[in-house]
């Protein structure tokens, strides 16, 4: 087990801090990849959510990391407004409503993977349908094995955001079966997924939390 | 009378929608636009979503009409089991049925299977 | 490529379902809107209808997408087999999915088919 | 026979123009049955449209009556607005195109089923749908009859402009299967269709040029 056995309301912050940065240092590039296969504003919906979801942590600052979550789920579901929304912000509520004090890895791997299904529930997206799932339940996944090797948290997330950045490259090849990419047909083939990129970072800002 | 959302990623295409709805059902149906992000950009926005349904609603249930992707995924997340429902039904078409079956009085349940049958409907 | 005009008595809601279309498909197949009577009444305009085929044919074929009625009634009017073909469609759904495979560069036939298919796409 | 045997271009202007004097008398009453089962406009559609029709005989003054009847179906179509624009302008100009000179009661009454069927393929409706087929179909099942009886011209429009009137009248108890009207199902019952009170104004128009 890593030194750091269990993450407090500051790690939650910091993951949401980082996961803005990086969307907002990414925005155009995820914009251009939603360009491709979307309507060219998944840089911009994300890049706002985040940054309500940092000015609402801020004005009411959380005591627990269920607050933190629940607070980031409700903005992003209110502020996006592009699908990535409501999918997101339910990844992070139903995480919020799984987890359980104090946080060790294995309860943050298994309210990760309740808000993953509730993702899939909502969007209806399995595997393979080039979206932020394919990115996402790799995450889980990885997640899962760590928890089941005894890998510290920090090892753990750093292979979470290794499988969520595989994920997202593996949707390129994929012809898109749901959102907006799948009116497309064969034209979504070749082009990177913008909610898996998007996913990717959020886990990249996880792995950066777990010093 | 069961009320009606009409959810579309455009505030226009939302408001002459529920304008043409209304041209054909009449004024006794209440029908409401919940269109765009609440910045005026194309998108959805549950807050505008959540005020539309609050206008219509005269207990008797609302049916949420939305065109696609984030307007379907975030009418989702209002649904209410036998009050509050999502209609997958072709935007404008299965608009008109239920606006104007609502007019009648129809329960909830008559309601939207009025916008499913605008489905198979034929124009021609 | 395939144009595509879309047909509704209200001329706001043709003109807004083509932005959205557009946004949809991208700037790339010819999309144009027919809305409402030549004097700005709802209703429908052959002279608009035909002033819009105008607009969109590159000689490829051009797709009719009428909303109801007297839309429906007017473009069959304009119908020319193999040329000019009316879609029975739903009015939003079929002229994105119209408008996305028009964009691919695709045929009269196929672009039609695409539009016939938004009637089974489920959106939930 | 009656001792006009023959219709030329004048009874023709004459039958829109009557027509045209009626429906602008009857505007508000067309658009009251309209308000009922449709959307309020036919009285006006209809005014507009045979206002337009008369200009444009009155611009270009017809030589025949096939131009009398091409003139006003183009105009009916392009004018109007309403789904009875594209209707009654397929009539005429159906019966426009199946007419031949000179015009006898047998040669109008032919030409004028032709326009009817021109009617029932265009809007798909059937007699007893609740539209303007009801006051037509009939109407034109009148002149054949009195073609077939030998009735003169004058009692044969009489007969026609009654038929239409009674298929008129008989729509009121039917449930619309065409047309805006359908939409409101059984709703549709108890209510005169606007088309086919029209349709019934435009046969009693006729039977007023037969002098
Ligand atoms: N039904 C769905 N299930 C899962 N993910 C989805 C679904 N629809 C869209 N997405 C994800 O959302 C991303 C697009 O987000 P965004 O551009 O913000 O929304 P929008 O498509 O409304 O403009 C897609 O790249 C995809 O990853
Ligand atoms: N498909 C159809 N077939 C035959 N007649 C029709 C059809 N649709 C509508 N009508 C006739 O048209 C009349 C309505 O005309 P109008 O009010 O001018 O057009 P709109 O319905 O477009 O407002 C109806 O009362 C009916 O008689
Ligand atoms: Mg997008
Ligand atoms: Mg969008
Ligand atoms: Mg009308
Ligand atoms: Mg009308």
């Amino acid at each position: 087990m890593d030194t750091m056995d269990t993450l407090d309301t500051a790690c939650f912050v910091a993951w949401f801090e980082e996961a803005a940065r990086l969307v907002r240092r990414d925005r155009d590039r995820l914009t251009e990849l939603d360009a491709a296969i979307g309507d060219a504003d998944h840089g911009t919906n994300l890049d706002r959510g985040l940054t309500e979801v940092i000015k609402a942590l801020a004005e009411s600052p959380p005591d627990t990391p269920v607050q933190v979550l629940t607070s980031a789920g409700a903005t992003l579901i209110r502020r996006v407004g592009g699908a990535s929304g409501p999918l997101y912000g339910s990844v992070f509520r139903q995480m919020g409503k799984a987890l359980r004090a104090p946080v060790t890895l294995a309860g943050f791997s298994a309210a990760f993977e309740e808000g993953v299904v509730a993702l899939e529930r909502l969007g209806k997206a399995a595997l393979g349908d080039k979206t932020m799932v394919d990115a996402l339940a790799p995450a889980s996944r990885a997640l899962a094995l760590a928890v089941r090797d005894g890998v510290g948290v920090r090892e753990a997330f750093e292979q979470a955001a290794r499988a969520a950045a595989e994920g997202a490259q593996a949707t390129i090849p994929l012809q898109a079966r749901k959102g907006r990419a799948s009116y497309l047909g064969e034209r979504s083939i070749g082009h990177e997924d913008p909610g898996a990129a998007s996913a990717a970072l959020f886990m990249a800002a996880l792995a950066t939390v777990a010093v | 009378m069961v009320g009606l959302v009409l959810v579309s990623h455009s505030a226009g295409l939302a408001t002459e929608a529920v304008a043409l709805v209304l041209g054909i059902a009449g004024r006794d149906p209440p029908v409401a636009a919940a269109g765009g992000t609440d910045d005026g950009r194309l998108g959805t926005s549950l807050d505008l979503i959540e005020a539309a349904v609050r206008a219509v609603d005269q207990g008797d249930g609302v049916v949420l009409v939305p065109d696609l992707g984030s307007s379907v995924l975030t009418c989702r997340l209002v649904e209410e089991p036998g009050r509050v429902v999502v209609a997958d039904v072709p935007f404008v078409e299965g608009a008109i049925a239920a606006a104007v079956t609502a007019g009648t009085g129809a329960s909830l349940a008559d309601v939207l299977a009025a916008a499913e049958e605008a489905r198979a409907f034929r124009k021609l």
